[in-house]
């Protein structure tokens, strides 16, 4: 399986694509379905797609959304909305058209042979794991999943979580729901009691970094997802890279995820997001 | 911008020949845009450029600037990549042996931090068959030595120039910045010092700053500004050069589609590159194609050479 | 765009000060795109302005360029106004008798084709109680004798500073053109030879052509670009003399709203200017005004000029 | 009446204005109805709005149009499809909001005692007439219009014409309707045969230019509504000048309506459309 972006066999594709719904799920979150046949058929868990918001004359660069969930000819992206292109995104409603360019990215790309995963996410870091909760429980692996988030609210495809994973456990800044804290209080909490063979990451570069700390010290190989700003998306410009034991890679091709080991956490993240 | 068109065939002839290279048609692509055309070959046939523009190539690696290396700005971005490449020799290993496989011509970037730098690129590159040509950036704004340094006085344009002259006999295509004073004084410098052609623009130097975080949204601070938004400024300068010196003029800034190639081609330039449209639509290189020759055929312009210069002032 | 919000009334300090010149706040018209501010009154509260910075004023009246004088471009606009105005005559009696009813600092922009045409300008202001200040316009890239040409190289532009700090002792604000290699050369050069403070940029040499028609869409062929478009090269500049020079710098190039006068000060501005907004929205100096005062309140700023220079790097 | 802009009395409004309808009425021709009663309450025949059609990130310079007709809340506005503006406008449904500038300019300035008036519009430059055809029959005077366009179907506005005026006479260049050829052998037949005591013009300059010779060798005076590129459309910015024999005048409050015989034809009227 995964790989998909690399494997000679597969190659990002340029679809049409026509909203379905277009839902407020939190918030400042909003969740799209897209009608993208080609690339839900293609699209491995931790892929995203390069989405192109703007219409007519208004120039703006694509942007990139992990999908969040593919099923049938549809794939859903959930998003959090932070400024010009987001805010355009959240406007989108059923039948507008949009092209997109993906499958993108290596995806998770879980080895056989994993019984036990732990997937931890940071507020939005939900999005790019939800469809990989799903593939793996129903390939019988067991999953655990460590959740945080400013408020409970924002606790971003909890369902889908609950829905599929052995263990569910959450953490937000104000209480509101699970521990008071950070996540990374949980996290560390599963690495023991659950003991996984592997951890995926998805969240706010110093979370990702803090977790990816916790699997180191307990022994457990780590993968976290990282963002980068991106502009082609597809390999070429090098507006991307993640500094790594390697040299410098491209998120957008040989990542997002990455072997948490490899990164070097030179603070070259995006900006926090206000 | 316009969606992708359906291919127009006409009847219009689309060739060019700049510093005695046939091109099939005035449209490159602009270097550090399309790395060597391999990610794009999913969107675009490469068989139907004027040619591939690579990026950057240095005598050894090179590892860019830090990350964030991209900013958007309005109507067009910011980027600092700083020239990152692998070297000479993993390009002629690597992208240049695809290159090989591909029917499109191929005019190889040339970067470095001093004129020993170039030189030994070129030397490197002359044992190359798949070279058509050279294309001399020292209009690079995103590195420390060389790069701009050398675009933006006459002197050592012309050393660049000169020094590479008298090691290759390919054609050679001098990059010229657009952050100077008069453009057209490097311009006749690089002509002078035997350039065959000349592009311009490379990215107007600029910076972006997010409000809220007081910071600068590229971790180098500075990068170069290209895109929709400097295309005035390329159209103007792009007018300036072709009226100034005799070698062809390679146009370059914010074409998005075929009435932009246009418009370059009417102000003196003999082709066109296409950058960072390419990011938006990774189509637009086959949209400016085949909107030059729909506009040709509206026109009843039978060779697309005839445009070169012909505003009416 | 944002679209008109209320007026926000907040804590902090929002006056600063310019060259002795005390400003109620750091938003200022950009020359020539506010008139005198008359046409604006009906939108805009005069007195909410930190100043109103009039059209160009040279010393007899100036016909201008042929029409067409203007042409959107992407994010901005081309311009080839060509510093049309009355003359200081005219100007005295008319406009200016109008400002003085009006509750706000007036800087007058200077033009001149010669140094002499400069000096007689200011001289025959100083007669004028109205005026608290001058900016004196060596970057208009719209006129052929004097304009630009003064901006461009270091001695003629400290020439006219030098020739009008002898004749006045009025704040004298220098505005500098974009188009050149190294603005800070040109900074240091008005500073070293009087100037209180720096305003920049000016418009970027541009041009745009009409495909159909063939014909470049302005009459005089290339114009001044101004609008968002620039604001990344405004910005750059203005953080690169701002560090250079030790008067204070007035911010000028694609200011929309607060945000992006937050930006300016952040690179180092200790005022903006609004201008090609106005068109879009003539209530712009307005949202800006508004926009820093918000900017303020949430942030905990309690002066405005704290933000100056205040960028982390 | 009339002077509006001009009269000390009288100041342009800023207004938010609602798409009522917009609707297509020949082809590239649309007509849109927008809610906007303060700028119907105060708008004369010629004057014109500056509307701002772009929205949100979207930077987009005004765009002016001539009011074709003021009733109640609502003025109405007569537009050709021709480039990013127009083209943005055309896709305006009911209930989009914009907001306009207005009214603008002098309008025609009829004075009083005129007995008969010529009309001649040339294809859009049938909008600003429409208003004041509707005004000056309700105020008694005789109207005669002389209208042409490239085909019978472009002939917009003439049912209000024909409801309005005394006669209504027509040219098309390929003879759809009325003669074929311009408008020009109308407007010259019908300043003999119905002596009007004035001409109100407006349409391309050339041909605006050729009436106002014809109502100079006739001996009637002439008005002539000129268009220019305009950025502020308030008269600050200096784009919209005409060459007149009193100096240079600013399109957008000096005019757009000028006294034929003080503008010198200096060839800088906005290029031609395609
Ligand atoms: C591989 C990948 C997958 C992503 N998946 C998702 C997802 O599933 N859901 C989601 O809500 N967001 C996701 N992002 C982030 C998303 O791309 C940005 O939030 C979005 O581009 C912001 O665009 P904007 O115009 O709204 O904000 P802008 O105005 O462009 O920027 C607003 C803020 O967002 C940050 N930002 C802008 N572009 C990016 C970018 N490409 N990556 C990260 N941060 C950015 C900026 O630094 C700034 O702080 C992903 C990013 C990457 C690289
Ligand atoms: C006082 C005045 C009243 C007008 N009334 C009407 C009207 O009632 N109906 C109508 O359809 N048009 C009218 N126009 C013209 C209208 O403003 C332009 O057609 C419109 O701005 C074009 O915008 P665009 O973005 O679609 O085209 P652009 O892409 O901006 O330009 C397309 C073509 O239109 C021309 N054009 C652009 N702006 C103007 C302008 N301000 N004036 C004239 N030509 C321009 C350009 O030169 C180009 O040839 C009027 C113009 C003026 C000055
Ligand atoms: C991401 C990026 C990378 C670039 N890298 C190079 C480069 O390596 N060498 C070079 O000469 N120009 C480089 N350029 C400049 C472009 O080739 C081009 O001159 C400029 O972007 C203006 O054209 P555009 O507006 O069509 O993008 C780069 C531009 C971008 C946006
Ligand atoms: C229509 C127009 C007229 C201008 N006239 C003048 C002028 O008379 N004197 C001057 O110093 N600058 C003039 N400028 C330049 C502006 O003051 C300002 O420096 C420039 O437009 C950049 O700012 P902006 O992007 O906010 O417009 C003019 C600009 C425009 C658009
Ligand atoms: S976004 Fe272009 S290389 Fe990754
Ligand atoms: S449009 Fe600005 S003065 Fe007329």
């Amino acid at each position: 399986m995964s790989c998909a972006a690399l494997d000679a066999g597969s190659h990002p594709l340029l679809e049409r694509v026509e909203v379905l719904a277009n839902d407020r799920v939190a918030e400042g979150v909003g969740l799209i379905a897209l009608h993208a046949p080609r690339i839900a058929a293609a699209v491995e868990p931790g892929q995203f797609v390069h989405l192109r918001i703007a219409t007519g004359a208004d120039f703006l660069l694509r942007r990139p959304f992990s999908v969040h969930r593919a099923g049938g000819e549809t794939i859903e992206i959930l998003y959090q909305v932070l400024g010009r292109g987001t805010l355009d995104l959240a406007g989108k409603t059923r039948g507008d058209v949009m092209d997109a360019i993906g499958p993108l990215g290596t995806g998770w790309d879980i080895p056989d042979g994993i019984a036990h995963i732990l997937l931890v996410a940071g507020g939005l870091g939900a999005a790019p794991l939800g469809m990989l909760a799903e593939r793996l429980s129903a390939r019988g692996v067991a999953v655990s999943v460590a959740q945080g988030a400013p408020t409970s609210e924002r606790l971003v495809a909890r369902e889908l979580f609950e829905s599929v994973a052995r263990r569910v456990e959450v953490a937000t800044d104000d209480g509101s729901a699970g521990e008071r804290g950070f996540v990374t209080v949980v996290s560390e909490r599963l690495l023991q009691t659950d003991r996984p063979d592997l951890v995926c990451v998805c969240g706010p570069e110093i979370m990702a970094r803090a977790v990816a700390a916790q699997a180191a010290r307990a022994g457990v190989p780590c993968r976290v997802s990282l963002e980068r700003l991106m502009a082609c998306g597809i390999g070429a410009c090098l507006s991307c890279v993640v500094t790594t034991s390697h040299g410098r890679k491209r998120a957008c091709v040989d990542g997002p995820v990455f072997d948490a080991e490899e990164v070097c956490w030179d603070g070259a993240e995006v900006p926090p997001r206000h | 911008m316009e969606q992708k068109s359906p291919r127009v065939t006409s009847g219009a002839d689309l060739s060019v020949e700049i510093a005695g290279l046939r091109l099939r048609n005035p449209v490159m692509t602009a270097s550090g845009t399309f790395a060597s055309g391999r990610e794009y070959a999913d969107f675009v046939d490469l068989s139907r450029l004027g040619a591939v523009v690579t990026k950057g190539v240095s005598p050894m690696a090179w590892t860019g600037n830090e990350s964030p290396r991209v900013a958007e700005t309005f109507g067009g971005m910011l980027n600092s990549i700083g020239l990152q490449n692998p070297g000479v020799e993993a390009f002629c290993a690597g992208d240049l042996v695809w290159l090989g496989s591909q029917d499109v011509p191929v005019v190889v970037n040339v970067c470095g931090h001093s004129v020993e730098d170039y030189v030994r690129v070129v030397e490197r590159l002359e044992d190359e068959p798949g070279v058509a040509a050279y294309e001399v950036n020292i209009s690079c704004p995103n590195v420390d030595a060389g790069g701009m340094a050398f675009g933006t006085s006459c002197a050592p344009a012309g050393a660049v120039t000169a020094a590479l002259r008298s090691v290759t006999k390919r054609p050679l295509i001098v990059k010229l910045s657009p952050n100077v004073t008069d453009i057209t004084e490097i311009a006749r410098a690089v002509e002078g010092a035997g350039a065959d052609a000349v592009s311009l623009v490379n990215t107007l130097l600029g910076m972006a700053i997010d409000a809220e975080t007081r910071r600068p949204k590229l971790a180098r601070v500075v990068g170069g500004l290209s895109g929709p938004a400097i295309k005035p400024v390329a159209l103007r300068m792009v007018w300036q050069v072709a009226r100034a010196v005799g070698v062809p003029v390679i146009g370059v800034g914010g074409i998005m589609n075929g009435a932009d190639a246009v418009e370059f081609l009417l102000a003196g330039a003999a082709a066109v590159q296409v950058g960072t449209a390419n990011f938006a639509d990774p189509t637009s290189t086959m949209r400016v194609v085949d909107g030059l020759a729909e506009y040709c055929a509206r026109h009843g312009v039978g060779r697309v050479s005839d445009l070169t210069g012909a505003l009416e002032e």
